[in-house]
């Protein structure tokens, strides 16, 4: 299985999501340059973290218009996987593949440190090897994650499970205290209505290597696998696993 | 090529100023020095002509004050494949891979602007480093403020670590490790040094080098502007009072461009597209092109009309000495010319062949052809006179450290220890640095196995298996009272925050942060501070492979405490090996390695508890250092510690209850007699709890496995002792010694520790465009 | 004929968006000692110089560049000001 | 009798600072075929409500308070403007 991490100019998490994918998942990765139109026949697209354009004007806003971009958006809308990580999660709501937008954190600081984050649905194609509820740690590190959104689309982003992380406490539950960017409702996570577009703050990548001494982010990247493999044998991006509470 | 001979007053755009003793004078040049300028020369300057001189000549670039100083470094070594003279040093760490790293300082920009003036710096050291060919994996900041208490330190802290931070994190390079200390002595000027390590295949390495007659010399990156022109002079004078008036055009950092630059930069070098390259950074073009020449002796002919500019109308004046960021001068390999264009537009960088590389020693630049300067390249950059001053220790100096200590040499009840300790606790210097190292990314890049709150930060290196260790230390307070003794100690506190992590140490960057040479009490600082550095570095074993100087650091005639920083690198040969610093689990027992000794001169525990700076500091005996590294480096590889923790602010209380307070899984208490580590009795109360007696780590292992401990100790010549046992979460902290007992909850000192620099800095507003 | 003229995009955080630079300032301010400061807003300003053939032509193409990157509308309002011609 | 003035700060990167923001966001407007755009400069905007006797009164209030803490007049230039009185 082939994964395509897409490169802009200023993406710093690329190196990091190859190594995710190549050495923790043992899969086949290749770089997608952000002036390309071709997408290598990649079963799964990364947009990976970083500051794609130097983050200027709004984190997200002008890599949306990156030639690549026109690809990506073509496949992720005919329901190819993609999964936007930190800066990837910013540019997916700029370029309206998922609802909402990320601002300056609330603490008005960049954050670096482990947060814990709930799995508030392991019935999707990136999280059906968590548990449901499963708490992982995982690194954020982000200055504009705070998660932001009309209520109602808040409302139906929960009504259909389409919140896939939040922020929690050692005890698990959402506190504000667990919540290091005032996102809404401590989301770090969400999915769009096909199930097939992900996006999220923290950075799993950076927790997929054993020799870092956490794995808690590889699952996503498992799951990933074992979606397209579980495709593979089905007939197409139609049996990905669905989206549903 | 020869031209006719120069018209001074036809050469740069618009009117050529005069050049009177006065115009001299404010290039920072001396009468002397312009006499020697004027025979090297033979004929009258051009305007251009005595800026590139003056820049060349100023201590930034051309080290007047301190380079007979730092001759006297050692710089040789095994390990050492790039010594001091390059972007970076470079030590060859196994495997084909070397590690490049260097320190540099920022101090004035940032006191002047404290977001660009950090951001800046650390787009200055990155360049060094990726220049020599080598991938960035870590950043370090070292840095230095007056009291939290006044508004000015709590502005310069927060625009330094947002500016150290924003540069860092956009392009992807974890800020690991670093320093933050607190004292009046900064107030109006603080240190920012940041130290850049990057890993680079040793047969990829590439050097600053302008060789082969015809070669393009071009100049790639952001535009010219008329940003930090006279930076480098600027940083070798002191500050005026109000700043403002001699106030330059601040620089302003773009770390995407940055980005761009280190990526195009590394792909250019991998395929072997380049003869040289350089960053363009103090004194600019100036610098960059002069030094290329003379590193291999050739000349280099450029047209300053070619240069890309962001205003109109520079001058050549302004163009040669324009500090903009994010630039860097290349030559490229003829044949390949295109293929670098190819790069560079590929990463939508400007780049401009601006002249090429000659073989007649000299340095000229024209503008639209016509020559406005004409320099010969080897004096420029070798004659630039070097001074051998006079130096004197202040009396006032000689009289702090020879006070009598005796009043502070005890406690009146347990209740006044305790007090003393939650003070150095929430002592900023000492308390957690959470509220900084979190505005940083620490795990970018996947490499971060220890990250900042530990002695010495731990990177995987792309050599198999093996890992790198490295540390920034410096004591502005123990080098004030005796320097050659914090010259020396600097070194081997890094040494020993290296090899507590379980590396071998292994060789130097070093920064010096002092005030105006030109006194001589300041003079005898330094040359004092470097021979304790220069012992030091020879005991230890670890050469010096680079560095840095800042003098003139004093701002209305009030000096800074003389700071020489020290970046040490150690390597792992198995990342398994390291050691961290915090205790680990219940019942593991602790051990005290070094001897305790009656000190308690210039401790934070004088300063933080009592308000003197005081006493002689510390003594260091080399060859004990060197013991406690040995047996440290020994102890990882035979897995005989769970955790190592140095010894320093505060002593051994302190040190005790950081290694509680930072267990992974949250605090753990303990249980501790300090009169154990007391061998002699003739210790006072405050130097056994507070003292910082060097080479000194408190160490843990699990029960029953002291004894190896102990008889590597033995054999290695390193006193230890048992000291207490680790208790869990719900243990109190029980400490004794002394006749003095304190028992409080590990939590409520936990609490004090973690909310010393929140407190402080909560109505900081973090304003940025 | 086309003249040279000078854009302003003033972008503020829409209602209901929480600012919490305009906040930390107001505070500040409080902290200060200056009265009766009663809200503090922070945004953006974006400063634009067009070529065009009318001071109607560059509003309209300055709100068309705001409609498709300047400004996102989930978070923020915008208003776009043609202040004058930039002098030759 | 003091009324409530909506007060508008335009803070500016001073001219020769470098700005890369508005230099990103000149680029981007040409990729996407915006033409005539000669310099874009990316600023801030923070606007202030504050309770004076006059619109002079808050407007030389609000540059005291741009000295002192809104602007950074090290590398920003800065203007205060009284947009108005904010309706009861
Ligand atoms: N400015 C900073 N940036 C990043 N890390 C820092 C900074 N200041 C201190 N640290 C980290 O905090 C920890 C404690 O620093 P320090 O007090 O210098 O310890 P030590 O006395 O062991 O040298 C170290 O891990 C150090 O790297
Ligand atoms: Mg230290």
């Amino acid at each position: 299985m082939k994964f395509g991490i897409v490169r802009f100019p200023g993406s710093n998490c690329d190196a990091d999501a190859y190594r995710a994918v190549t050495e923790g998942l043992g899969q086949e990765a290749e770089y997608l340059w952000h002036k390309s139109h071709d997408l290598a026949g990649v079963d799964v697209i990364i947009l990976p973290g970083g500051f794609s354009y130097g983050d200027h004007l709004r984190a997200g806003a002008i890599a949306r218009f990156s030639p690549i971009m026109k690809e990506v958006v073509e496949f992720a809308q005919g329901g190819g996987l993609t999964l936007g990580i930190c800066n990837g999660f910013q540019i997916l709501c700029e370029a309206h593949l998922l609802p909402g937008a990320l601002v300056r954190n609330a603490g008005l600081r960049f954050r670096c440190h482990d947060v814990g984050l709930r799995v508030e649905n392991a019935d999707t194609s990136f999280t059906r090897d968590y548990e449901q509820g499963q708490r992982l740690r995982i690194p954020i590190a982000h200055a504009e994650g705070q998660y932001v959104a009309e209520p109602a689309t808040l409302d139906e982003l929960e009504a259909e499970g389409r919140v896939v992380f939040r922020y929690v406490d050692a005890d698990g539950e959402p506190t504000a205290a667990a919540n290091p960017n005032g996102s809404a409702r401590n989301i770090a996570g969400i999915i769009n209505a096909g199930g097939n577009v992900l996006g999220l703050m923290p950075h799993p990548e950076r927790v997929a290597l054993e020799v870092l001494g956490n794995l808690d982010g590889l699952g996503v990247f498992t799951s990933l696998l074992h979606t397209v493999q579980a495709s593979a044998t089905a007939d197409g991006p139609a049996a990905l696993a669905g989206v549903g509470p | 090529m020869t031209e006719a001979v120069l018209d001074p007053k036809a050469k740069s755009q618009g009117e050529e100023p005069e050049i009177t003793a006065e115009v001299v004078a404010e290039h920072g040049l001396s009468p002397e020095e312009w006499e020697q300028i004027l025979g090297i020369m033979g004929r009258p300057l051009t305007i251009a002509e005595l800026g590139i001189f003056s820049a060349m000549w100023s201590e930034h670039c051309g080290y007047k004050n301190s380079r007979p100083l730092l001759k006297t470094l050692p710089t040789e070594g095994a390990a050492v494949v790039q010594g001091p003279g390059e972007n970076a040093g470079v030590i060859d760490v196994g495997d084909g891979w070397g590690v490049a790293f260097k320190i540099e300082s920022h101090n004035h920009p940032s006191a002047v602007e404290p977001y660009q003036g950090a951001a800046t710096g650390s787009g200055g050291i990155l360049r060094d480093v990726f220049t020599m060919g080598a991938r960035p994996i870590a950043i370090f900041d070292s840095l230095r403020f007056g009291s939290l208490d006044s508004p000015r330190s709590r502005y310069l802290l927060d625009g330094v670590v947002r500016g150290v931070g924003d540069y860092g994190n956009c392009i992807g390079i974890p800020t690991v490790g670093g320093e933050t200390v607190f004292d009046p002595a900064y107030e109006r000027n603080p240190l920012v040094n940041v130290m850049c390590i990057g890993v680079v295949p040793l047969d990829q390495l590439i050097r600053g080098e302008a060789k082969g007659v015809g070669n393009p010399v071009m100049a790639v990156g952001a535009r010219t502007g008329r940003d930090g022109i006279h930076g480098a002079t600027f940083a070798s004078v002191e500050l005026d009072e109000d700043g403002a008036d001699s106030r330059p055009q601040v620089q302003v950092g773009d770390p995407f461009t940055e980005k761009l630059l280190l990526e195009a930069s590394l792909e250019l070098i991998e395929r072997d597209l380049l003869i040289g390259i350089q960053d363009m950074g103090a004194a600019g073009l100036t610098s960059s092109g002069a030094e290329m020449a003379a590193r291999s002796g050739s000349g280099i002919d450029i047209d300053v009309a070619l240069l890309p500019v962001r205003e109109e109308g520079m001058t050549p004046y302004e163009m040669l000495l324009s500090e903009s960021q994010e630039r860097m001068l290349l030559v490229a390999k003829p044949e390949h010319e295109e293929a670098v264009r190819e790069v560079l537009t590929r990463w939508d960088l400007q780049a401009a062949t601006i002249g090429r590389v000659t073989d007649d020693g000299m340095f000229r630049v024209r503008l639209d052809g016509k020559i406005v300067a004409e320099i010969p390249v080897d004096p420029l950059v070798d004659d630039c006179p070097t001074y051998v001053r006079d130096g004197i220790e202040s009396p006032d100096v000689i009289r702090a450290r020879e006070s009598d200590l005796d009043e502070y040499g005890s406690f009146e009840s347990d209740r006044a220890v305790q007090d003393a300790l939650e003070t150095l606790l929430d002592a900023p210097t000492i308390a957690s640095r959470r509220w900084i190292h979190e505005q940083y990314d620490t795990s970018v890049q996947t490499n971060t196995l220890v990250g900042p709150g530990s002695d010495a930060a731990i990177l995987r290196l792309p050599a198999g298996g093996r890992a790198l260790a490295a540390s920034t230390d410096g004591n502005g307070r123990y080098t004030y009272l005796e320097p050659r003794v914090g010259g020396r100690i600097a070194v081997a506190e890094a040494a020993r925050n290296v090899a507590c992590s379980g590396a071998r140490p292994m060789a130097v960057t070093n920064c010096l942060n002092f005030a105006s040479p030109l006194r001589t009490e300041v003079y005898y600082q330094l040359s004092e501070a470097v021979a304790g550095i220069g012992e030091a570095c020879s005991a230890l074993e670890t050469p010096v492979t680079g560095g840095n100087v800042s003098l003139y650091n004093e701002t209305g005639g009030k000096p800074i405490y003389p700071t020489p920083v020290i970046g040490m690198v150690g390597v792992l040969q198995d990342l398994e090996q390291r050691v961290p610093s915090a205790f680990q689990s219940p019942g593991d027992e602790i051990w005290v390695a070094g001897s305790t000794r009656d000190e308690i001169g210039g401790s934070e525990y004088l300063a933080a508890v009592h308000g003197v700076v005081l006493g002689p500091p510390p003594s260091l005996d080399l060859d004990e250092a060197k013991r406690l590294i040995d047996f440290l480096v020994v102890a990882a590889e035979g897995r005989l510690a769970r955790s190592a923790h140095d010894c320093s602010d505060g002593g051994l209380a302190v040190a005790l209850i950081e290694c509680g307070i930072q267990a992974s899984g949250g605090p753990l208490g303990f249980e501790a007699d300090l009169d154990a580590v007391s061998v002699d009795g003739n210790v006072s109360e405050a130097a056994l709890w507070f003292g910082e007696s060097q080479s000194r780590v408190v160490l843990s292992c699990s029960e029953g496995a002291g004894e190896a401990l102990s008889s590597a100790a033995k054999r290695l010549g390193v006193p230890l002792r048992r000291v207490g046992t680790v208790g869990d979460r719900a243990t109190s902290c029980r400490l004794q010694g002394s006749g003095h007992h304190v028992d409080v909850s590990i939590d409520a000192l936990h609490a004090i520790y973690e909310s010393a620099l929140p407190r402080r800095m909560s109505e900081q507003v973090g304003l940025t465009a | 004929m086309s003249e040279t003229f000078s854009v302003d995009v003033r972008i503020t955080p829409r209602g209901g968006i929480l600012d919490p630079q305009g906040e930390t300032i107001a505070r500040a301010l409080g902290n200060l000692g200056y009265e009766g400061v009663s809200s503090v807003r922070a945004g953006r300003l974006v400063r634009i110089e067009i070529e065009a053939k009318s001071a109607d032509a560059a509003q309209s193409e300055v709100e068309r560049m705001c409609e498709e990157l300047i400004a996102n509308p989930t978070i923020e309002d915008y208003v776009v000001r043609v202040r004058d011609t930039v002098g030759q």
